[in-house]
């Protein structure tokens, strides 16, 4: 498998999720974790990114930051799968490496 | 905690490794004075060493690493003065750290 | 499988030492070792035992230190980045060390993965 | 590190590195810790590159000059990494357009890549370690 990337900003304030989807490539992977949750939500303008970007990669959203959030999965955009910390760390070890957004 | 090395007729502070507190304090008496408290006199060679990593300091605002020190030195003055034997007689304490000191840069952070 | 965790922030400043501590405890859970963490940029105060949060928070820095006992866990606090934050052996924590930058290096060759966690 | 310890290293094990530059110099101290890992890292033998992308790339601005503002200008230290073997130095496209930058405006020489072409030499990486 190839990369597992990680982002954790919301894209409503920084443009680290647009960066990870110019630069990412299909076939990989894209864990949505902390403030970056809000990033898959319908409600937002990166929602429709997100969408479109599941076409052909596999977009994933750390459930607990998305709960601590106060959003449930049904507030997703199709396409996302959502994984706790343990499916996090199934997801590092499945793809080839991971590489952070910061 | 800062000591101090006696320079003619004034002291310059040190931290505890010996290291300049103000890079600026340095001339070539303070390098001196603090060979001799290591029971050392600088000779052409210890000086042809301090010059160039003031030099290399003074371009690249880094002190190189021991092994692109030594590679720089060979590149510079001849295979016989490039490598870690001559630079190690030169300087017993590690080329880096002990010259670095004498040169009046900062201390090395390099070590693995 | 081997994994290595970098975590570049501070606690509680920012949520990525939290994040890194809750992927260390998940990865343990799932059988998995962790090959060293490496506290690096502000992420060397996570190692400073002077926290001290009010009660009905969490202790990130006990948490770590529970945790590398636990588990016997090499806890690595950056040299350099430490000295420029006063972070000193005096201020360690239980099962944090300091070490230098080599460490992370060295955790980037020997561990299976390396996940960054940091802002 | 022994002689014999790095020869074993190289036997043994050389991984790809990239180092992921996405920030800005002076305003967070990222580039400059990151610029500190990548001097360290070189004595490990690895097949390392360095990436600069996104605000990235302003490290590699010419003409820095920090006095003013009471730090360290440490731009030169870039130049140096040739002496430290190492070489690979990219620079996103993308991000200098953006910025309105092209190579002339860099201090030191790197190559410039598309974004199709950055990622794949992404996925092509065993290590990433991103500042």
């Amino acid at each position: 498998m190839s990369v597992l990337h990680t982002t954790n900003k919301s894209p409503l304030r920084t443009r680290d999720l647009e960066s990870c989807l110019r630069l990412s490539r299909a076939g990989c992977g894209i864990l949505l974790l902390e403030d970056a949750v809000y990033g898959a939500l319908k409600a937002t303008s990166a929602g429709a990114k997100i969408e479109e970007a599941a076409k052909d990669r596999r977009i994933y959203v750390l459930g607990p930051d998305l709960a601590a959030r106060g959003f449930t999965p049904e507030q997703l955009v199709a396409g996302v799968a959502v994984v706790d910390y343990g499916g996090f760390v199934d997801l590092a070890a499945e793809y080839h490496h991971v590489q952070a957004w910061l | 905690m800062t000591a101090a090395v006696a320079v003619k007729d004034k002291e310059v502070p040190v931290d505890e490794e010996g290291y300049l507190v103000n890079l600026a304090d340095w001339n070539e008496d303070v390098a001196n004075a603090m060979a001799a408290d290591d029971s050392i006199v600088l000779t052409d060679n210890h000086w042809e060493v301090i010059n160039f990593l003031r030099e290399y300091y003074a371009e690249y605002q880094v002190a190189p690493a021991i092994r692109v020190l030594t590679k720089a030195i060979g590149k510079k003055l001849g295979p016989e003065k490039g490598n870690s034997k001559y630079l190690y007689e030169l300087f017993p304490y590690g080329p880096a750290k002990q010259a670095c000191r004498y040169a009046g840069l900062p201390k090395p952070t390099g070590c693995i | 499988m081997k994994f290595g965790i970098l975590v570049n922030e501070g606690p509680y400043q920012h949520q990525a030492s939290d994040s890194a501590y809750q992927f260390a405890v998940a990865a343990l859970a799932r059988g998995h070792q962790i090959y060293r963490v490496f506290f690096y940029n502000d992420g060397v105060n996570n190692a400073n035992k002077l926290t001290e949060p009010p009660q009905d928070d969490r202790n990130i820095t006990r948490q770590w230190s529970a945790l590398a006992a636990e588990h016997d866990i090499d806890m690595v606090v950056c040299v350099a980045a430490g000295m420029r934050r006063g972070i000193k052996d005096e201020l360690l924590a239980p099962g944090f060390h300091i070490s230098g930058l080599g460490q992370l290096i060295q955790a980037g060759i020997e561990a299976d993965r390396l996940v960054v966690f940091g802002d | 590190m022994s002689d014999t310890q790095e020869t074993e290293g190289k036997q043994r094990n050389v991984k790809r590195f990239m180092f992921l530059n996405r920030k800005a110099p002076y305003g967070t101290i990222y580039a400059l810790e990151s610029l500190e890992v990548v001097l360290i890292g070189a004595a490990f033998d690895q097949d390392v590159s360095l990436v600069f992308v996104d605000d990235g790339v302003y490290q590699l601005k010419k003409g820095q000059q920090s006095k003013g503002i009471g730090q360290k200008n440490f731009s030169p230290t870039y130049r140096a990494l040739e002496d430290y073997d190492v070489e690979k130095l990219y620079v996103e496209r993308e991000s200098l357009e953006a910025r309105g930058l092209t190579a002339e405006d860099l201090l030191v020489p790197a190559r410039v890549l598309g974004a199709a072409e950055l990622g794949a030499l992404m996925e092509a990486q065993d290590v990433v370690l991103s500042f």
